[in-house]
């Protein structure tokens, strides 16, 4: 299991089992769905966009570990940001999944870079990432 | 019930291998089934020898071509027991057999106020295509409940009854579920249909290659499967109709090799089964899938029926001692066919084929085209571990292990 | 125009027999090719190691066969120059590719007053389909006109251009005619279409092994074609769709591998091109197809074009000395591409087909899916030799000296 | 050439070549027709039934060598016999064609024992015959 420690890091495990910011917000102003209709992977994304600024975001989902993680930390890494720095963060994100190279400055998102070895989990790991840009590029919804 | 020589195994070549360092445990077979050497030797021989285009050629490899192709179709008749060659038309699979069934048939039968009735255990590629044929032409879609956890998730026989109305057309119901392993008693099923006057439609797919099929037995209308899910190659498959019913329907695809006379604006189609099969068939696959019945029928089909049975009730017993383990269809030591699926709420199916591939175990993961039935069921995905002529209690010993080591993982 | 080395012959197994005693001489290309060594091997390889279904696989086989099976998709698009894999749907063939543009394209678009234009050259292929979907639209199907055979049979393009109305919808044609000889400029008739809006099928199906094809430079809308007509196995073809088309298209067959989700009573497709292929595709055909791209691209499709139209040249030369025959299209000394179909008063077609056979020499008689061109030109049959790679000048000589003792024997 | 000597017997070639009773036949009371698609050849028959007896008999059509003589020599053959004869005269010659044996009695029919090693030509050698039987099935015309 070589590989998959590298693809289960310690991170992912973490945020599998303990997930940061799951479930509704009442007050959200943005919501986006997203699934994998190949693996039956689904993910919500709700947030309070606050002028330019993340103010609050929660996602709910069922899925597997490295879709469920990846949304609970995306939800961390992005709450407090501004879009652009969102859709910043998100190309990275894509970058080290696809190449498996982190930059330095990059935290725990570098803990997907395991993800690279394996093309059919891509889809997994930034499923949440696309809800949460969906919902950013979405009119405000009431 | 007992099992097969586990020398068969040599007969597949792509067994004989490696994967994440361990040799390769292939439990994926309800997707794709590996091929015998002599379905590939088949495939080959075609084409260093005879390939030409059927039919229409007067020359020797086309004469050799035309023959082999006509020999594959009386051998798939006699595979399934048709009364005559002319009821097996070559599709690419079950996928497209169900949809020449539910267009070509559906738009010249199907009316409003007419039900075409199908179950909850169905396959995508039995279920969209009645979705789209009852849309189009203004007829309604019903479906046969599947029963809960305790009655195995066996069909609603009671709702059935209830179901088979004189407005019902059609019935299409799998033989063999791909999620729940539930085999049905396809004899019994047509019966109530033909009492109430409906034909029916037979989804084979994962039964044909598992379970001997004798279609004047059952009495089906209509009988669709794969070759590429019973030992033969990709890209070749067979819908079996009743020779009435295959004359009077209009064709589905047009072009070449299925007209009698074209005119500018008008044209005039050949019997069944050439009116089904437009353009250049499939020759090669054709004749390789005459291998294939050749191959199982070699092994003898009551005798693999025995073989996987017997794998998948040794695969419950191994698996239902596993922590938090949800096995779908029949319980622990009831009847069941050639596979079992099973979740787990401490890891999802992704997470555990992944695993399992770093122990050289082949498994399918998702929804397996089952969406509707498993949202009824609450379930994201399940797991499958699907068995074949070639696997063994060791592989099953293997699989346990496995996933007892990713429930700790996961734990 | 030069010729290949007639090394090529060597990597085609099935030319290494002899038929009637004679060493086979295989000039039914037309009809379909035969196929390289690495084919085979591509083929067997595929059923050997990688064997497994695609797309919702997670272990390694298939992984591997979904790597392999859209790496041949893009190496299809690659081979035509399309923009984007995306534009390339696997079908079984020229048929079925051009059925899924009729009946999901036209059932979609046409109304009553629409017209689809085709030409009188057409193969039943690509004719048959657009008289069912114009009689179930309501919309008009008209031909473009042959000319007769002082022009060589080429298309009347002043009759097109009074047919070009903004009421065309859709101008389908062929590429190179299966009977006659003719290519057609495809970029000259596709800018034209274009001009009154019309969009564009171009039937590939003889040229695409044969000619450079580049999709962009042509301007076509849709080009289907044929893997076996290209060096390639039975059972695989494509579809190339114009991506922002095929995207707004309804699908053609469901079921799995097609949609996106599915409930009881509703279901959503995924994009193109998944949304088109539902089922199990022919997965292992498709690979095989891949290395029929890679010995074509090989050899190089502008020396192939030169090399087929050299032989059917010389060919033209050598049959037009014999008494009383007619040749097809393009006069003796004018450009023809590789295949040349003619016809004597003193024999007809199948006992010349017939004859050449016991010679060793693999013709093609009839009315070659062409029925009513035939009937305009007065023929019920004709006698065909095409060409590929392997052929040479001494089959050539061999199928001059084959015909005069036949027609000796029925003087 | 061997084997085409045995399917191209002279009988078979002067057919052809001066094909008996061919033509319309103004006073017929039964015409049919039959094709061969796959091939394009075809054939009319018409004949004028008086009473159970083929009083004459006359075809038309164009194909190969083996169609055209073929329904030359089953007109002579069948004119002026019962339709009881005539059926089983087409049944005698579906053996002869389908396997090689001819009965003693039966002569100028046996020139076609050859077709049955040629398999995609037995269509060719019964074509005119059916079109005959189907003629002899049909309703009166008037
Ligand atoms: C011009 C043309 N179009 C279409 C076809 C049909 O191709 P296929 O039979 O492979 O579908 C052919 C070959 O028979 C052809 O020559
Ligand atoms: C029960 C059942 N029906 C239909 C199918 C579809 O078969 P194919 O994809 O070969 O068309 C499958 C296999 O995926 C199946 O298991």
């Amino acid at each position: 299991m070589s590989d998959l420690t590298d693809l289960y890091q310690a991170v992912i495990l973490d945020h599998n089992k303990r997930p940061r910011n799951r479930g509704k917000l009442p007050v959200a102003n943005r919501v986006a769905s997203g699934d994998n209709p190949t693996c039956g992977d689904n993910c919500t994304v709700y947030l309070r966009l606050d002028g330019d600024r993340i103010a609050e975001i929660c996602f709910e989902g069922a899925g597997c570990a490295i879709s469920q993680a990846s949304a609970s930390l995306m939800t961390t890494q992005i709450k407090g940001r501004t879009v652009a720095e969102a859709e910043a963060l998100f190309n990275a994100f894509k970058e080290i999944v696809t190449t498996g190279k982190a930059p330095d400055e990059i935290s725990d998102l570098a803990a997907f870079a395991g993800v690279h070895a394996f093309p059919a989990r891509i889809k997994c790991a930034t499923l949440g990432w696309h809800a949460a840009l969906d919902a950013l590029r979405q009119p405000p919804s009431s | 019930m007992s099992l097969l020589s586990p020398a068969l195994r040599f007969d597949f070549p792509a067994l004989d291998q490696h994967v994440g360092g361990k040799p390769l445990v292939y439990l994926d077979n309800g997707a794709t089934t590996q091929k015998p050497r002599s379905v590939i030797d088949a495939l080959a021989r075609f084409y260093e020898r005879n390939n030409s285009n059927v039919h229409r050629g007067l020359h020797a490899l086309s004469m050799r071509a035309t023959d082999g192709f006509e020999a594959a179709r009386a051998r798939a008749a006699k595979f399934i027991n048709a009364a005559d060659s002319a009821e097996i038309v070559f599709t690419r699979g079950t996928t497209e057999s169900v949809n020449l069934v539910a267009q070509s048939w559906g738009s010249a039968n199907l009316r409003p106020g007419d039900i075409v009735l199908i179950t909850e255990m169905e396959h995508h590629s039995n279920l969209v295509p009645w979705q789209q044929i009852t849309r189009q032409t203004g007829a309604t879609l019903k479906y046969v409940p599947v029963a809960g956890a305790d009655a195995e998730h066996g069909l609603d026989l009671d709702a059935l009854e209830k179901l088979l109305t004189p407005q019902v057309k059609l019935f299409a119901f799998t033989h063999l579920s791909n999620t729940l392993g539930i085999l049905n008693d396809a004899a019994r099923l047509c019966a109530k249909a033909r009492a109430v006057g409906a034909l029916t439609l037979i989804d084979a797919a994962q039964s044909i290659g598992h379970e001997p099929i004798d279609v004047q037995a059952i009495g089906c209308d209509f009988l669709a499967y794969s070759g590429h899910k019973m030992a033969g190659p990709t890209g070749i498959g067979v819908l079996y109709g009743k020779r009435a019913l295959l004359d009077d329907m209009p064709p589905y695809q047009t072009g070449g090799g299925m007209i009698s006379t074209v005119d500018w604006f008008e044209s005039k189609w050949k019997p069944a089964p050439e009116r089904f099969e437009a353009g250049t068939p499939n020759v090669a696959d054709a004749i390789a899938l005459h291998a294939a019945f050749d191959y199982l029928d070699g092994i003898g089909r009551p005798a693999i029926s025995d073989h996987d049975h017997a794998l998948a009730a040794q695969a419950c017993t191994a698996l239902s001692e596993l922590p938090g383990i949800r096995i779908l269809g029949p319980k622990t030591g009831k009847p069941r066919a050639g596979l079992v699926s099973f979740a787990f709420a401490a890891a999802h199916a992704h997470d555990i084929v992944t695993f399992a591939d770093q122990d050289g175990i082949a498994l399918r993961g998702g929804h397996h085209c089952n969406q509707p039935l498993m949202k009824k069921l609450g379930l994201p995905s399940t797991t499958r571990a699907s068995f074949y002529v070639y696997n063994t209690p060791e592989e099953i010993a293997v699989l346990a292990a496995s996933l007892r080591k990713i429930l700790k993982f996961f734990a």
